[in-house]
């Protein structure tokens, strides 16, 4: 096992623990779909698809007084070490469900009655925290898309490796670490949609991972929005790089 | 969102009555929110399992077997052996439940009560290796839901730990490439026992160990494993709706308060040390 | 191969030629259900589920002058000595069709029509004869449902060890001997609605196997019957033990 | 129930008419009781299989190919060679059998025609053994059925007995862990013909051969297979009605008598001693 | 590698290099089926059989303005040197598409709106080219049930083969060869309804191949139709008779 | 017939107006008839695969990716690597697309572009054999469907092509039963440059490259790829409607000559030789 932490307190990849991956985001990125987003999150590269409100197939699923939300995380055959099946694993079919549920918190479903909004999340490239950068860009694709919101969803893990909590765990981190923490919230509306534990943490160090997650979300929701200003009234930097200074000002 | 829940209408005035109940700290049940149904744990009845205990908690009632298989292990994991948790939501369970490929929710089902006994390192698993890189054993746990009240995370997962805990399996005796079943029988190696608490927030109030009826309004839903040291070590949030940051940290201390209660009960009920 | 049956004439249970395993019946034992019913039989752990009448999934299966009958029989994974997949074998496709045309005659279909009746059967422990008690079980569970019913069914299999005719095998005579004829009657219409034959017999050995069988189900039905009683009308003594000691007498 | 027996009204006159009729032992068709239709068998017809047939009875008509392949024995019977058959009723054969995975008919099909085959121990499975717990020879039976009228488990079981009893397999020589295959072709180590005869009521009736509209209107099916010796080594009783006593007393005899005048048939049209 | 072609530009059936494999056609082979086809090509023993115009199921398919036409390609577990996973394959599937692709031009479907028209064809036994003899019973399939065409359809492969451009290859010259390109035309249509290519041609071999399979495809045509006038209008020699003598004037 | 086709409809007045346009050599988008769209070509985006092209004809998008692993390979070709192409056509990529298991139209996609890369023996299979008759390198491409506007079939087919020229792979090293990863990372055994010209027929005009409503309204489709000699080395026919036998013949012209400008476009855009 190699060390995931050395002496001077760097990570694997030169980051502090409470450092965030590089990341990058974009909207609007397909043709096809009504909404749709791009994210890198280190080495994850992720594209979300919204199509809806549309009519609902099986009609028999239909919600009288309200939309009908679904949601599918699913991870191209190339996207990790080793080959994936194509075939929807447990994993991808768990993950799908949890993603729904930590999205729909945000939407106005009450708007759209009788009909369905389908979100579709390709994994193109996976690296540590897949799920979260998933749900990042799965809130832009429905901003994108137009539907009615009450906030936007953002999520960030935190995590356990070599005995501290670190902020955002990667490929690396993530299999040899002790702990992760995914969370999400939806920022104005002080909710925690997404939350979920792997591994064995104390009570204090829940509380401490729990806390950093929300601070790695903070920092993403301020580039969620920089994206969508950027897209929608022409601000002229690239979000992403904002968002980036933004994050090491506040690190340094 | 539980297993039936959608097709289950809670009357609007029923509804109403159940919040303005739980303001007041009470239940519609007469139970404190804090308080859990009767829990029966009964090991042992599954002769050709390893291991099985039915469990209910109120009406909930599901029966978990324990099977051992030599197999092969992980090329990343050699030296460890293999563990492997499947939940059927059988039709005999709810007047909702169908017969076919497992659904969403019990694929979480599954995959949580799966990562609550795992993460925790309930199993040694390096002490399942009998040749590493080639031979080890997989311990399949199997579990058949019987009939559905509320809250199954809890009651699988008690189920699971149960018939893990009280299996006993063949000895083998490695020299070199050659296994050898041995007479004896022995208990899994065992090193902590892992117990989920499950919440739900209906409104303002949080409480423990819905049931079907409070599923069917509840807001959002949060499991908490801990292992016999009070550390937390498998966690879940479900349904569409969300906890603040406060009802987070208070969840996670009545997690760890309840999960040492139902520890004692559990250890107590099926006799392990 | 082991001797099935020793000098004094009994079999590796202990049992005589025509003796039956010992079995418990209970009925009422699931919550959800409109009908549920418990038998062991032998090392055999059944449970039986009824649900309906009820509407019809999907639509297009009704019928409409008489209810829709369905069942499932399916082994939990533990119920046999090597694990068994989940996933239905055809095996276990072919009983469910072969039980649900054994309890259809018994059952007065055309009193409910356009609606549809689930039978379901969990063998949570298997031993020879599962599809005998199940059938047995599942006749309890349906009367406990209160479906108009013509009779009850009730089945035993007889078959043929070392060159004998002998009640009710268990899993190492079903395994080693030559035959297995499971039999299911309705004893008041004198009907048999299930007849299977696996291995070879002679003419004359398959007339007393068939009537060895009927000889068990006489036995199970009046167990099946005390049991109803006991339930519904409040009979002390626990009607498994009263079919147990009836069955003893009279073969001693 | 036969396949394709749902979706045929027989019209409610023509029932009637046919229940007067065998209420004086006659039949629509003009046979008798206890009177199979013409029975064709043909064999050899598929040069790439190592044995195979189309069996036709009345308008039933199917084809049976037998394949030989090397495998490995199932741990329990480490001498034993395997033996699969596998029906399909292919959409061309009824406007009712619709493509897909195989419907419970046609498994309970499959499996009848199976046992029949394998508790006669028509064919010596030990002798397909070449190395005790590690190569048989596993021999595959498949039925294409190609047109439906009626009494398909005679049909696919002749089919699949004419077959085996007229394969010439590849003969094996082992030595020691070699297996050498040698120019010779053998037949199948066949030990008895065994022989289905299919039998409904209607009625009060008991009837051989149903054709399809005997099957629709039928109250309850059995079918007895018996071997070369007049044993009885299969049944299966199959419709949601059922059979007196005495009625299954009398179809077994029915079963004997009737199995041997057909397995002369099979005998003659085979050229099999 | 054994020679495919001889010294004496015979092949290994004994065929010269334009000479079509003894072929044999009958129409009305089937009871059930409303329209019904057999073909002999080679080894290939091929049966089709057509249903409809019948309702459509499930109902959401159905066409206002025209037939729905389906088709299934099958192979039959023994037809094949290895025995064939009975479950249909991504090459059955991929077949049965350009089958019906292929079929489709021929059929006045406009003329049976609302309803479906399913193309069954099993292949009992397969050799080279069982693709274009489908297409050649299916057409015939067809044309026994009764519905409206503008033109047979008709099918045959050409290829390559140790350098040579060769007429209608069998299993080991499919195998061994260098190229196969079935084709399949609407001979009085002058439309090409199939076409593939499996293998490298260089431009002018292309050109030559195509043409040759033309040819293939007169001769069959001549048979079809000889078999349609035979079934229909009692004319006393077999048509597949007929059919090898026209073929071999015409080669000699 | 493309995917995503049936459900558009083309309003009456537009598809006239294309019609009218064809015949006088004009398309709707102001293209030529033999012209692409502008075809974009990015590679090497998936650092965690071997190889991955992203590519772009018009608004048509899909990404592939290259992995390699150790297989066994076929008895009948003991001495040849494997290749796999794989294609999903995901749901992000048309509302017409569902998730599930692939459609008809995917299953011939894949097979026609795994049949332009195979046939024309692109890969030289022999050179991914380590050790004849037990270990082979196998070779997966799988292509992710990420947005669709017609010409799928080139679309896939390029970014295959761009994904195997310009992957690396691990080299082995082998000597007698044993093989040995070494440091040195290889390009795949590129023999040849397949490039496929996906041609329609709409009315009596003859164009290249349709996009998605030139595919709803198409008669035919006709796919030839060649080689870098410029050889034809794989072709389909798609759509019910057919072609004459002249357009076939104008047809192989059109991808012999556009295939040299395309092929010459991808090797810029990917660098290779």
């Amino acid at each position: 096992m190699t060390t995931l932490i050395n002496e001077e307190g760097l990570r694997v990849d030169g980051r502090r623990i409470d450092q965030l991956r590089p990341f990058k985001l974009e909207v609007g990125v397909l043709r096809n779909a009504d909404g749709s987003a791009y994210i890198e999150m280190g080495k994850n590269k992720i594209v979300a698809a919204v199509y809806g409100p549309k009519e609902v197939h099986p009609k028999h699923q239909t919600l009288p007084d309200k939309c009908l939300l679904r949601c599918r995380y699913h991870m191209s055959p190339f996207s990790t070490d080793t080959r994936k099946n194509p075939a929807p694993s447990r994993r991808e079919i768990e993950i799908s469900k949890i993603l729904r549920e930590a999205l729909e918190p945000a939407l106005i479903l009450g708007d759209y009655p009788r009909t369905a909004i389908d979100v579709y999340i390709e994994v193109l490239q996976s690296d540590g925290g897949s799920r979260c950068a998933s749900l990042t860009a799965a809130a832009l694709a429905l901003a994108d898309a137009g539907i009615n919101m009450r906030d936007l969803v953002v999520a960030c893990a935190a995590g356990k490796i070599e005995g501290k909590i670190v902020l955002d765990l990667n490929d690396a981190e993530d299999k040899e670490g002790e702990a992760d923490v995914p969370v999400a919230i939806m920022p104005n509306l002080n909710q925690v949609t997404l939350l979920q534990l792997d591994g064995t943490v104390t009570r204090e160090e829940f509380k401490t991972a729990f806390e950093l997650a929300l601070q790695g979300c903070k920092t993403l929701y301020d580039a969620q929005r920089a994206t969508l200003i950027t897209k929608y009234f022409g601000k002229a930097e690239p979000p992403q790089q904002e968002a980036q200074e933004s994050q090491e000002s506040q690190e340094e | 969102m539980a297993i039936g829940r959608n097709p289950i209408v809670v009357e609007h005035i029923r509804k109403t009555r159940m919040t303005e109940l739980l303001s007041k700290g009470n239940r519609l049940s007469g139970r404190g929110l804090l308080e859990y149904r009767p829990i029966k744990i009964e090991t042992g009845l599954i002769e050709k399992a390893s291991g099985s205990a039915k469990v209910s908690i109120g009406n909930s009632q599901v029966i978990a077997g324990v099977k051992v298989e030599m197999g092969t292990p992980f090329p990343d994991t050699p030296n460890q052996g293999l563990l492997v948790v499947n939940t059927e939501v059988l039709p005999i369970s709810s007047r909702y439940a169908e017969p076919g490929p497992p659904s969403e929710d019990a694929i979480e089902l599954a995959r949580v009560v799966d990562r609550g006994i795992r993460e925790s390192k309930m199993i040694d698993l390096q002490k399942l290796c009998l040749i590493p890189g080639k031979k080890v054993l997989a311990v399949f746990i199997d579990v058949s839901v019987l009939d559905i009240d509320g809250n199954l995370f809890d009651t699988i997962s008690y189920a699971c730990t149960a018939a893990l805990a009280t299996a006993k399996i063949v000895q083998y005796e490695v020299s070199g490439e050659e296994i050898k079943a041995s007479e004896e029988k022995i208990p899994l190696p065992v090193k902590t026992i892992p117990i989920s608490i499950t919440m739900a927030r209906i409104h303002d109030a949080l409480i423990v160990d819905p049931d079907l009826e409070e599923e069917a309004v509840m807001d959002a839903r949060l499991t908490l494993a801990t292992d016999s040291d009070g550390n937390i070590c498998a966690g879940q949030k479900g349904c569409p709706g969300g906890f603040t940051v406060e009802q987070i940290m208070q969840a996670k201390d009545i997690a760890i308060e309840k999960g040492k209660e139902n520890r004692e009960l559990l250890k107590k009920m099926t006799g392990i040390a």
